[in-house]
């Protein structure tokens, strides 16, 4: 059995599923007509292999730890899980609306906090 | 453009179930290429890669729908969607058109024409 | 512009997001030393494209459409949404325990209920 002294680098090159930086830019999306502020904002997103044993960071349901296993089993048959948010956060927006008024409005699940496998 | 129904501070929320015409891509319950939805009906016409036109149809959720019925100029595939919530199916008389092709911006300005 | 009559059937071959068939057999994971019943059971997994628009079935939140919209602006910088399960159900598993006892205990999030991009 490998020693932990002599412990063979893992060469997986695939990052596991982690979360990355995700600029979004409303001025680019040609949104700056309807947007006063922000007009940009990080919203990150997630990426990155999901592979046996999934960690417990990343909060595997049942279902996925069961996907997984048999993804493992038979690559080709079974797909792997998907590195997705779990855990997300609101941001609020000032716009104008399509009656011209001024709203200050709080939008959901804009903002990643954190990747899971599922 | 859009039809968005919308109130003096928040948008009119449509409360009840839009009935839409769905083509392409219906939900698996769907019958007879209809769907439901606490938001819009959408009509969208969208240039696949080998520049063919392709129509789809069908509904979009409340959450999101200020971001997707306003769409982004910007895609990289030519495409154009409209939105509606008046009434049931109304995304059938919905015929959303391409947007004109985009002229690239040379580099160069000396290329004289 | 296409009309509805002479209308371009999509040639897109990649399935939109949905639910599909993902049979378990707890014998062929070498589980039944440990399991009861069932040995085999429909767990379904999720598989298809999240392109835009998300249609509302497939539940996006806000930063699915965000990143999705992203995505679609330049698909080098952005990647898609994914695929997964948005609605689970559970199942009970009579097993032995590592007591040797028989146990019949409800196992959660083990059957895919519905799929959405996330």
């Amino acid at each position: 059995a490998p020693t932990t002294r002599g412990k063979k680098l893992a060469k997986n090159p695939k990052p596991r599923c982690h979360r990355k930086q995700l600029h979004v830019n409303f001025k680019e999306m040609g949104w700056d007509d309807w947007i006063i502020a922000p007009l940009e904002y990080e919203a990150y997103h997630c990426d990155g292999v999901c592979d046996f044993p999934i960690r417990s960071h990343l909060e595997p349901t049942n279902h996925a730890i069961i996907q997984t296993l048999m993804n493992s089993m038979d690559p080709d048959s079974t797909p792997p899980t998907c590195c997705v948010p779990t855990r997300l956060s609101p941001i609020s927006i000032l716009y104008i609306d399509s009656a011209n008024n001024v709203v200050y409005k709080q939008y959901e699940d804009m903002v990643v906090e954190s990747c899971g496998c599922r | 453009g859009e039809k968005e129904a919308s109130g003096s501070t928040a948008p009119a929320l449509p409360q009840r179930q839009l009935w839409c015409y769905c083509y392409h891509h219906c939900p698996e319950d769907s019958t007879n290429n209809t769907c439901r939805t606490d938001g819009y009906c959408f009509t969208m016409v969208e240039e696949e890669e080998g520049g063919v036109p392709v129509l789809t149809s069908g509904c979009l959720g409340l959450v999101g729908s200020e971001f997707q019925c306003r769409d982004t100029g910007n895609s990289r595939l030519r495409r154009s969607l409209e939105c509606c919530t008046d009434q049931d199916y109304c995304n059938k008389d919905l015929h959303p058109t391409l947007p004109p092709l985009k002229t690239p911006n040379y580099a160069d300005g000396n290329i004289h024409h």
